[in-house]
């Protein structure tokens, strides 16, 4: 293990002593770096506007952000429910540490989509807003997961936190469906014309690019993940950290108060 | 922990113990009259604000009647959730309630018919409110009633299991309603749709939205008797 | 019959606080433990740890053959606790709430009705609501829940606090006949001169650690 | 309303639309990696076994 001061590897694999990369975070960024490099210039220079789409064949290049976010999104809520059903089982702090991490970065991608999404309905219907199903279920989606990052701040003890985020994660998971049904049922009633122009025909270059964004998305999300899932754990580790000292001010004030610490603390004691 | 729930359903003792729950609660009530007193006002208090904010006499209220009416039922329903749990969370009272021999899911089942009452007696004063206020003249009554029912079943099951969660923080006033209303959502979404239909005289295609309202009460009834326990165990 | 408590080196947090960093202590069957020390030493943590309401994490922790550590929940139907809090519903009667919370815990209603009477609750205070009562009232209430749940083992925090001098003697005289019947009584207290006349044996705690071990006890190492 | 959208606007949405994603992904990822460092730098290395 080289001395921690100097850093750890050499050229483009030097990496910062303190902080949460690794080599393997390294290589994926680095990954994640050259495919947005080559994303770009697919979504941007290379494939052609779309002619069905007229004057306004340039937009349907925020379709390639706006899609592969949703669906960045879906996958961080569905990781955060797998993650508190393990930790409901296991109850280990890194199952808590992953579906914590998941749901931050999934509200991330959540206000990615609402935002493109929004940009794209102000072009198409000339409102930053449109009751389309699937932006409102984002939107409520985007609530539903403040509600619970809201959760985890608002509770003091890591255990019970852990515990109760875990079953609001997968309640939460459990109404995406639901929210989504009922979004989609009310707003079919009313027009269907949105729906239509939000899946403009899209082939050749462009499906490349859109299916190229979706890769891009989910790497981004592994690579963001492995940097706020060790951030998460290097935390839990300090709040473990402070216990122990806490733990040892607590017996030396047993010692001030005149008690005498318990024979099987002082030998066999807490490990 | 699940099957803690599973073998005291068998046992019965879990609707024996909701049954405790309701009647204490019901009890509670009587002797305060917090929402006779609080929480009907209040409703009320939300058809006149409507009011203000429709212009009454361009039908607008009348066409909105069906939202208005589950509006005013959603905020009253944050308000008998909160009076539900601060009446749990008072004086160690959650402590006598882990060191008793209440079945937790049984606990759930109680809070939740209790909240149910509640919001169907405010629910039956908003109607009433909502007709002659708005002057919303009702139709397909068998519509109406279901959806009431089914919604109200809904929003009670939810209602219990968020209430036990956010029970214990010193946020929970303001934590509440961000974790209940995303959810509930679909519940006014359906009322809404279902007294929509009821009012134009077109019951049949409101039935629908009561098929999802009981599908989204047996859910949160299910995830409750299961999830009820450990939440009430962390609160 | 062996300890009905036995704490080994025991750890609870309350969140990240570790309120009780050791705790070695024994209680064997029909004793009358006092449990000393200064304010935030530990004693309210202890009581609620031998109730089954706060994790022990580290070290070993059984109260009537129920470990502790591993499921805490078994044992809450067993032990009464009295702690600061009333744990009675305010808007709800004395007589309703000793009947409510005596049934919850299974006991029956003859047991509800005896206990109002044992603590002198049965006349004109019983339709009063809790909300209305003064502190030592509702202290008796909620000893009159304790006595109707026939606990065997009796956690009492301060229970002569907020009492007047006949409300201390009623709850002396509560622990005695409580041993006499078979139970145990653990209960932590300021008032000194009367706590040790009533009570066996004397514990300290102090800073979350706890030396109670029964002079016989051996000196086994616990398994780290 | 579509058809008089010039080209050049329709740029401006996309260019708008692209800034805003890599602002806010540059901006989280900068805020992660810092606060990573800082919180890193309070644990002994062999806690952090990412980086052994």
């Amino acid at each position: 293990m080289t001395s921690p001061s100097a850093g750890t590897g050499a050229g483009i694999m030097r990496l910062h002593p303190d902080g949460t990369a690794s080599r393997g975070s390294r290589i994926l960024g680095i990954v994640v770096l050259v495919s947005v490099v080559v994303f770009l210039y697919v979504a941007l220079v290379a494939s052609a506007p779309d002619k069905s789409l007229d004057a306004q064949g340039q937009l349907v290049r925020i379709m390639y952000l706006h899609v592969p976010s949703a669906i960045a999104c879906y996958t961080a809520f569905f990781v955060t429910a797998v993650a508190s059903g393990m930790y409901l089982w296991k109850k280990t702090v890194g199952w808590d540490a992953l579906a914590s991490s998941s749901a931050e970065i999934g509200v991330l991608f959540v206000a990615l989509t609402l935002l493109t999404g929004s940009i794209w309905g102000h072009t198409t219907w000339g409102t930053w807003w449109e009751w389309d199903p699937r932006l409102t279920s984002t939107a409520l989606m985007f609530v539903l997961y403040l509600g619970y990052l809201a959760l985890r701040r608002a509770i003091i003890d890591p255990v019970s936190r852990a515990k109760q985020s875990a079953i609001l994660g997968i309640i939460a998971f459990v109404n995406v469906p639901i929210v989504h049904y009922s979004v989609d049922w009310w707003r079919s009633l009313h027009q269907t014309a949105t729906v239509a122009s939000l899946d403009p025909k899209i082939d050749g270059l462009r499906l490349f690019a859109l299916m190229f964004g979706m890769v891009v998305a989910l790497l981004l999300y592994v690579w963001l993940m492995m940097h706020r899932f060790r951030l998460a754990f290097a935390e839990a580790a300090l709040e473990a950290k402070g216990l122990d000292l806490a733990l040892a001010e607590r017996r030396a004030e047993a010692r001030a108060d005149g008690g005498s610490v318990p024979p099987s603390v002082t030998t066999g004691g807490a490990s | 922990m699940p099957d803690l729930a599973a073998d005291s359903m068998l046992r019965g003792s879990m609707l024996r113990d909701a049954a405790m729950v309701v009647g204490k609660d019901l009890r509670l009530e009587w002797r305060s009259r917090v929402t006779l007193s609080q929480i009907l006002p209040f409703a009320l208090l939300v058809l006149i604000l409507f009011a203000f904010a429709l212009d009454p006499d361009r039908r607008i209220l009348e066409e909105a009647t069906p939202g208005l009416f589950w509006l005013a039922v959603l905020f009253s329903m944050l308000l008998a959730i909160q009076r539900a749990y601060a009446v749990e969370t008072a004086d160690g009272v959650i402590d006598a309630l882990r060191l008793s021999d209440l079945d937790p899911a049984g606990i759930f089942l109680g809070k939740a018919a209790g909240i149910g009452l509640h919001l169907l007696v405010l629910e039956v004063v908003l109607f009433v409110g909502v007709t002659v206020l708005y002057g919303a003249t009702p139709h397909g009554g068998l519509l109406v009633v279901a959806t009431m029912l089914l919604a109200t079943t809904g929003l009670a099951a939810a209602g219990s299991l968020y209430g036990v969660l956010a029970a214990g923080l010193r946020v929970r006033d303001t934590l509440l309603p961000i974790l209940m209303l995303p959810v509930v959502a679909p519940v006014l979404i359906a009322g809404t749709e279902a007294f929509s239909a009821a009012y134009a005289n077109a019951s049949g295609d409101g039935w629908k939205w009561c098929g999802l309202l009981a599908a989204f009460s047996v859910l949160y009834l299910a995830i409750g008797i299961f999830a009820f326990e450990p939440l009430l165990e962390e609160s | 019959m062996d300890a009905v408590v036995r704490f080994r080196a025991a750890v609870c947090l309350l969140g990240r606080f570790p309120a009780l960093a050791g705790v070695d202590l024994d209680v064997a069957a029909g004793e009358i433990v006092l449990l000393q020390g200064p304010n935030g030493a530990g004693k309210t943590t202890l009581l609620r740890a031998c109730a089954g309401l706060v994790p022990v994490t580290e070290g070993q922790a059984g109260v009537l053959g129920v470990d502790l550590v591993a499921d805490r929940r078994p044992v809450r139907p067993l032990v009464g606790l009295l702690g600061h809090s009333t744990g009675l519903y305010d808007d709800l009667t004395v007589v309703e709430n000793v009947r409510f919370w005596s049934r919850a815990g299974r006991s029956q209603r003859a047991d509800a009705d005896a206990a109002l009477a044992r603590l002198g609750l049965d006349g004109r205070l019983a339709s009063v609501p809790v909300a209305r009562l003064s502190a030592g009232q509702r202290r008796r209430t909620a000893l009159a829940v304790l006595v109707a749940r026939r606990p065997r083992l009796w956690l009492l925090d301060e229970p002569h606090a907020a009492l007047d001098q006949d409300g201390r003697d009623l709850v002396d005289g509560l622990m005695v006949d409580a041993v006499a019947a078979g139970a145990t009584v653990l209960f932590a207290s300021h008032e000194l001169d009367r706590a040790e006349a009533v009570a066996h044996r004397s514990v300290t705690v102090a800073g979350g650690t706890v030396n109670g071990l029964l002079a016989g006890a051996g000196q086994e190492v616990p398994v780290a | 309303m579509g058809v008089v959208l010039a080209e050049a606007s329709a740029w401006t949405y996309v260019t708008a639309t692209y800034a805003v994603t890599i602002g806010l992904l540059g901006g989280y990822t900068a805020w992660l990696i810092q606060k990573g460092r800082k919180v890193g730098r309070q644990l002994p290395p062999e806690d952090r076994k990412w980086s052994s």
